[in-house]
């Protein structure tokens, strides 16, 4: 080991080079702080329509929020009454949306695998450019689409969750495709290679080690796609229709959904209470229930959040 | 045991033993895949059918036929005329929403990826994930009725104060449900999209660059600055477009919020001057018939070829400076 | 259940770029055989024509001959998959599934293909490839632990305990212990001279002295410079080739003048 | 398939304020479902006479959806709605393409919803102004821009009017409710309202809003607003009292019901066809009405529709069918002349 | 330019992992000083501490001195960002900005600091650092072009370009050679011996050889097991470790029995 230091090291250099060290360039300092504020301030900035919002929802909502609420429909309901309940929209939306996911997940990470583990060449381009493009494509144009779709087979009188159904997927594909697409490219190669090694057909591998691996990422991804057309309303009224009873066959009549139901809430308005506000006749009736299907809605989408992270947990790889 | 369980020179037969059902799966499961690739060419190129058929007779019918038969069709002018205002209100909307949103969303994905404590940053992540979660018809309801009184004194000090900008010149609305207002909400519901995504492009940029500005003697804000941001160009204008594509087509929020008008003007702050094409569709559909609906949905073949053409720029821009992306 | 094999006028290419050309030689079985030569040489490359592993990736093809006891292996009625049964391999970074336990990496091989394996075979199998790579003592208490949980070495040798699980001829490593510490090292170097006496083993190394150590025969392949291919220089016994190499370029090269 | 599920609904029907319906034992018996669309005019009313119906025929469900007039008149033009709601009688084209798809029988016509339109403001302190026809017209022109203009003021002496500015907030929809505002304003202000009406504001640059509570709701927000709106819907707006023949008569049902009952039913239409040309001079009747009408076939290909419509619309014009709109939606109900009119047309609707 | 670096008692840490214990030593100026030893025992995180970059990794930190000439660099009024730039450091694989042109890469650590450089002040200190860098003859008609089109070798080159162009008193390069073809090994090692009349090298390498050809003084680190922390076990002249090393395991390393 080298002597202690040197005793020719003069004072000096350690001065200057003490300086060099300890000189901090104030200007670059303050735009270092600076962008650091903005970033801050872009977060809390973002934080303030979420919290704003998810508070008017809750507020306004909250007070429909009842058994009755959420286990009746509204058949027979009508004016002020405040009686009744939103069971029918929440089936319907759990129904349609079933359904929507049903044909959309298969098809998106299908296309997702077939972009990420043998796409390649113009078919490959095509699929990723329109795809894109399908992001793009309004809602009510996909439920225009599925209503004639349906009526070029069934006549223009027929309306069902079905078609619906097959109006989301259009708007649904593309999300569960982008996003699957980007959570197997995740997927090391590495461990592709590891199962090719042992003698595993590609099937089997993309089957059991890439989308078991990617299970979790796959999870979001959907669940995103969901987010994005459980709310949608445009397609569904021409689609579905609506109605006031409870319907849990997809095949065959009409079917009412959470923001369906609370965009035609809303639609109605007041309510006339002749004899003025009463216990059986609340004017603002109409406002309280799309506000509170509002919350349920946003309550589901959460609930479905939250089991899509048990199955992240549950599945993710485990590393201890 | 039940593996190969072979003499010496067996194994070599078990190599050339073709196992025809095993090859016979592999080419079924490619086959699947590559099939769901090609229904979704074939859905879109239903869906663009779909369109071409419906406003067929719209786009063919001249101008006198269209204004006797569509309410809404002004007088001596064709087709492109009317639905010039309606194009340039939806592109003026979502370009409002993208300018507002793209730089927030940038600011929240580095703070998620790049400057937030680690164990906060998913927490905060989920949090904005979750604005994505919101229904339209929601966002439509809490713009109208709470969000646009609120903006209203804000765009009526604009207007009055800094009138001189082009964009906030014109009569003020006085209820706040002008483009301003739609812009606003527009880029709220798009924040949550283009953040995931540039949030998982930054977190993707190399330790190696990062580490490379650092050890070139760079703050932080220098590390994105030169690392983080470059590398993650081509995602973010992905990012941007994808909430572009939700901007452009969006109905119900700007249906309940606009109060709609047909003009070329940018007093984004006045009532009764733009419309977007979705919006449009959404607020006519129900009372039209005949001509009318065909009018419509030639409407939507419209917005329907601009995000192609908005999809194709975005990719020429990403493709166009190919040899300086993040990928080699 | 070791394997010759024979390899003729190979070239090995990526799309157009030519990566190795023109390698011929032969791998004795029960023997362990060391590629060395400096990066970019191709000895990646090479080794992966071996297990038909070079045409996962997208453009890669090879002309000529691999034959594994007198069979191409790029036969028109050859099945990679099978090859790959046959061929065993185990990669620079040690790549436990992170999904499954030890066990079930271990049963990797048979699980990932569908095939039915009863409850005593798949323990007696997990406990002979464990012991095989003399990790068994190590993990025979937490097999249902998380493969990715072990140490670097110990999930080397998980991997080569997966590779032999499933019964090769032959076994390719690529730098199986670049990535370890010397104790790990040292354990894998001790368990691929026991290996060979039952398997045809062939090991890139970076490491003169591993080389050196562990293998009967060494390759020693290089490169004019980027861009050019890699090429089969010279093979021999190991002793030959670090004490009285034949070409000049092979002497500079084991004794440090360059590499 | 199956049919939406009537049950599971028990404790709806004994829920307060829906429980007075108590028809008669003969209508319990039908059964099965109907489907019906149009106007969204109609939706609280129509709300009100299907859970009346379907109440006293338990196993009967009604569906009407609101896409709109148009809708709903394309719908029965093609068959997807056995019945129609629309704000507009149905022209000479749409008779032919309803008799096509009716059958020999013919179309069933009749106002079943009528509904005065009030004219409602935002201005703080005033709850009720008096205007005339030409004021209105010009205030909704935006020729009259401020509150104390003259024209307002001179019609109301008794009122402090603010300098405020006036916002017309209009309907960006296409709808009857427009469509008539227009078209009494076009009767009575020829002058100054010169557009034909068309269910579009013809009016450019002006504030609008989505659906009836959308402008409700824009006005509310603003201040110095006007605006248009179902008079039931109008919340705590202000509202004009209308100047008609020489006096200022606010909305009311009964006012609205009045005017429909002294206009003229439009002549040279068929037995069933019941349409009326509103006369907007009437004194002592509130002359801004949406008479929105209800259409039927006279047959259907079976016996349950046939039925359902029949007892349905029969529902609907009946005492306690209109009672109950009046009630839920604020609507003025028909008179007895009118019903006694359209009842034999409900009366003749069969199968076959 | 160059400075003599003193480090004492230096103990580092990942979180509560101690990864290298108890280094001491004194690294000469204008000198070429390589760390060598088995993989794991810490080369990387040792020469990690010298410019400060360990503590970029979250949870990471250190105790002990690490003296520039005197001066701590982890003393409390130390700006890193300012050490790191007196300290230069090329990384193990080569990173130049995808994002940028051969140019601005090398002018990238200068901008930082002088954003208005004028253009011939630009274009010299381009032209001063890629010929110090020994690129400017393959270069300098294509400047324009983005610095990822360039073989290994060149990029290798164009980071030292652009370590050198801030103009650092000591300049750290990790494994600076191992993804490389011997050719552009050969130039990079000739490049060092160059820079070394002007730079405090430091340099860690796994190829004993290269530490024979291209420093003057070696660190020999080791460590005992996975988990336990790496040591320096000692240095001296470089003719000195590779001849007569004071302790056996150095001679064991070095000789190639182990590692
Ligand atoms: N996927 C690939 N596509 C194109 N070229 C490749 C690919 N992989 C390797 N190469 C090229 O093939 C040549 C041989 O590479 P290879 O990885 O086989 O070398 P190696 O001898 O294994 O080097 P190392 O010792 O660094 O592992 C190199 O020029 C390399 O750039
Ligand atoms: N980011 C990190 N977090 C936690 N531990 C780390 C980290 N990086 C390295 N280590 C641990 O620190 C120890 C020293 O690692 P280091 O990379 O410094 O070794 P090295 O001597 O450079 O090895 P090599 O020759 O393989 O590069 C190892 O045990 C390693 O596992
Ligand atoms: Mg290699
Ligand atoms: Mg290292």
């Amino acid at each position: 080991m080298s002597a202690a230091t040197a005793s020719t090291t003069t004072s000096d250099a350690t001065e200057r080079t003490r300086a060099l060290l300890t000189t901090a360039d104030s200007g670059r300092r303050r735009t270092d702080r600076a962008m650091q504020v903005l970033i801050w301030c872009a977060f809390a900035l973002a934080m303030v329509p979420l919290v704003w919002l998810l508070w008017t929802v809750t507020t306004e909502g909250i007070g429909r929020m009842s058994i009755d609420f959420l286990t009746l429909s509204t058949r027979n309901i009508f004016g002020g009454d405040p009686g009744g309940g939103i069971y029918h929209a929440i089936m319907g939306t759990l129904i349609i949306t079933g359904i929507a996911a049903a044909i959309s997940v298969p098809v998106g990470i299908l296309t997702a695998i077939y972009l990420v583990e043998y796409g390649k060449g113009w078919l490959a381009r095509s699929v990723t450019f329109f795809v894109d493009v399908m992001t793009g494509i309004p809602s009510i144009v996909a439920g225009l689409f599925a209503f004639s779709l349906f009526a070029l087979f069934l006549g223009p009188s027929a309306q069902m969750g079905m078609m619906g159904a097959v109006a989301l997927s259009v708007l649904m594909i593309p999300v569960v495709v982008r996003s699957c697409e980007e959570m197997l490219k995740l997927v090391p190669n590495e461990l592709r290679e590891a199962s090719y090694a042992l003698g595993v057909p590609k099937w089997l591998t993309i089957v059991k080690v890439v989308l078991r691996t990617s299970v979790a990422g796959l999870t979001t991804g959907v669940l995103l796609s969901v987010a994005r057309v459980i709310g949608e309303t445009a397609p569904l009224l021409v689609t579905v229709g609506v109605t006031d009873s409870i319907n849990f066959n997809p095949f065959d009549g009409r079917m009412m959904t959470l923001p369906v139901f609370s965009y035609r809430q809303y639609h109605q308005g007041y309510a006339p209470c002749p004899a003025g506000e009463s216990a059986s006749c609340v004017a603002d009736i109409a406002f309280q229930n799309a506000w509170g299907a509002a919350l349920v809605l946003i309550g589901i989408v959460l609930l479905l959040n939250l089991v899509g992270r048990l199955v992240n947990r549950w599945f993710s790889p485990k590393l201890r | 045991m039940s593996i190969t369980d072979s003499p010496p020179r067996a194994g070599t037969r078990t190599a050339r033993r073709r196992r025809s059902s095993d090859r016979g799966f592999n080419r079924g499961f490619r086959w699947i895949a590559v099939g769901a690739g090609v229904l979704i060419l074939v859905v879109l190129a239903a869906v663009a059918l779909f369109l071409l058929w419906q406003a067929w007779p719209a786009l063919t019918a001249g101008g006198d036929e269209l204004a006797a038969e569509v309410p809404r069709f002004p007088a001596d002018t064709s087709f492109l005329g009317y639905v010039g205002p309606l194009v340039f209100g939806t592109l003026l909307a979502a370009v409002l929403a993208l300018c507002l949103a793209v730089p927030v969303a940038i600011g929240i994905a580095l703070f998620i990826s790049h400057y937030s404590p680690r164990r906060l940053s998913q927490v905060l992540g989920y949090l904005v994930d979750l604005l994505a979660a919101i229904p339209s018809v929601v966002y439509g309801l809490w713009g109208f009725l709470v969000l646009a009184p609120v903006l209203t004194p804000f765009w009526l000090w604009l207007n009055e104060n800094l009138s001189w900008i082009p964009l906030y010149g014109g009569q003020a609305s006085t209820t706040g449900r002008a483009m301003a207002t739609v812009g606003v909400v527009l880029a709220v519901m798009i924040l949550p999209i283009i953040t995931a995504v540039s949030r998982e492009v930054f977190l993707q940029t190399p330790k190696l660059h990062e580490e490379a500005a650092l050890a070139l003697g760079a703050t932080r804000w220098e590390v994105v600055r030169t690392a983080v941001l470059p590398f993650g160009r081509s995602g973010v204008i992905s990012a941007a477009m994808l909430g572009l594509g939700r901007a452009l087509g969006e109905t119900m929020a700007v249906l309940m919020i606009i109060s709609p008008g047909f003009s070329y003007s940018l007093d984004i702050l006045a009532a009764g001057q733009h419309q977007t094409i979705a919006a449009y569709i959404a607020a006519d559909f129900p009372e039209s018939t005949g001509l009318g609906i065909n009018t419509l949905i030639a409407a939507g073949l419209v917005l329907f070829v601009i995000t192609l053409a908005v999809n194709m720029t975005a990719r020429w821009i990403v493709a166009r400076r190919k040899e300086f992306s993040g990928a080699n | 259940m070791a394997q010759r094999i024979e390899v003729k006028d190979l070239n090995i290419y990526y799309g157009d770029f030519l990566a190795v050309q023109d390698v011929a030689m032969t791998i004795e079985p029960k023997s362990v055989t060391a590629l060395i030569g400096p990066s970019g040489c191709g000895k990646s490359t090479y080794l992966r024509t071996l297990n038909r592993m070079h045409e996962v990736i997208p453009g890669a093809r090879v002309e000529g001959k691999v034959e594994l006891e007198g069979v191409d292996l790029y036969g028109s009625d050859v099945d990679p998959v099978a090859v790959r049964r046959n061929v065993g391999m185990v990669f620079q970074r040690p790549n436990p599934f992170p999904t499954m336990s030890i066990r079930d990496n271990v049963l990797a091989g048979v699980k990932l293909n569908n095939k039915r394996i009863s409850k005593p075979d798949a323990d007696d199998l997990v406990e002979s490839s464990l012991r095989g790579a003399n990790l068994w003592n190590e993990v025979k208490d937490r097999l249902e632990r998380p493969g990715s949980g072990l140490s670097g070495g110990q999930q080397q040798r998980l991997c080569i305990a997966r590779a032999i699980a499933v019964k090769p001829q032959v076994l390719l490593m690529d730098e199986p212990c670049s990535a370890l510490d010397p104790i790990s090292t040292l354990a894998i170097e001790d368990l691929i001279g026991e290996l060979k006496s039952e398997y045809t083993i062939v090991i890139v190394t970076h490491n003169m002295q591993q080389a050196a150590r562990v293998s009967d025969r060494t390759a020693f392949f290089n490169i004019a410079g980027t861009g050019k291919p890699g090429k089969l220089i010279e093979m021999d016994d190991t002793s030959t080739i670090f004490s009285s190499p034949a070409e000049k370029s092979t002497e500079d090269y084991v004794s440090g003048r360059f590499g | 398939g199956s049919d939406p599920e009537p049950e599971g609904n028990a404790s709806d029907t004994d829920a307060p304020g829906s429980s007075e319906t108590n028809s008669g034992e003969e209508m319990g018996s039908i059964s099965g479902t109907l489907s019906g669309g149009g106007a969204s005019s109609q939706e609280a009313a129509m709300n009100a006479w299907r859970a009346g119906f379907q109440q006293a025929n338990p196993d009967a469900t009604v569906n009407y959806d609101p896409v709109g007039s148009g809708g709903g008149r394309t719908g029965f033009g093609d068959g997807s709605y056995a019945f129609a709601g629309s704000d507009a009688a149905l022209d000479e084209d749409e008779i032919a393409a309803a008799e096509a798809q009716c059958g020999e029988g013919g179309v069933i016509e009749f106002p079943g919803y009528v509904s005065p339109v009030a004219v409602a403001f935002n201005l703080d302190g005033v709850d009720s102004l008096n205007m005339s026809p030409e004021t209105i017209a010009n205030v909704f022109l935006g020729e009259i821009t401020s509150w104390d203009d003259e024209a307002i003021a001179a019609d109301n002496p008794d009122v402090e009017l603010p300098g405020t500015t006036i916002t017309v907030v209009h309907r960006s929809d296409e709808s009857g409710t427009t469509e008539n505002f227009e078209e009494y304003l076009h009767t009575v202000a020829p002058d100054i309202w010169t557009a034909e009406p068309s269910g579009v504001w013809p009016v450019d640059g002006q504030e609008s809003a989505q659906g009836t509570s959308g402008v409700v709701g824009a006005a509310q927000a603003g201040q110095g607003t006007i605006t248009y709106a179902d008079a039931s819907q109008v919340g705590g707006l202000g509202t004009v009292a209308v100047g008609v023949g020489g006096e200022f008569v606010p909305y009311s049902a009964e006012a609205a019901a009045e005017v429909v009952a002294q206009s003229p039913r439009t002549e040279g239409t068929s037995d069933y066809v019941y349409t009326i040309e509103l006369e907007r001079d009437i004194a002592g009747t509130y002359p801004i009405v949406l008479v929105s009408y209800s259409l039927a076939c006279t047959s259907y290909p079976d016996e349950e529709t046939a039925e359902l419509v029949k007892g349905f619309l029969g529902y609907v014009v009946s005492e306690e069918g209109q009672q109950a709109s009046a009630d839920a939606a604020g609507a003025a109900p028909l008179s007895d002349t009118i019903r006694e009119a359209i009842l034999p047309g409900i009366e003749s609707i069969s199968a076959g």
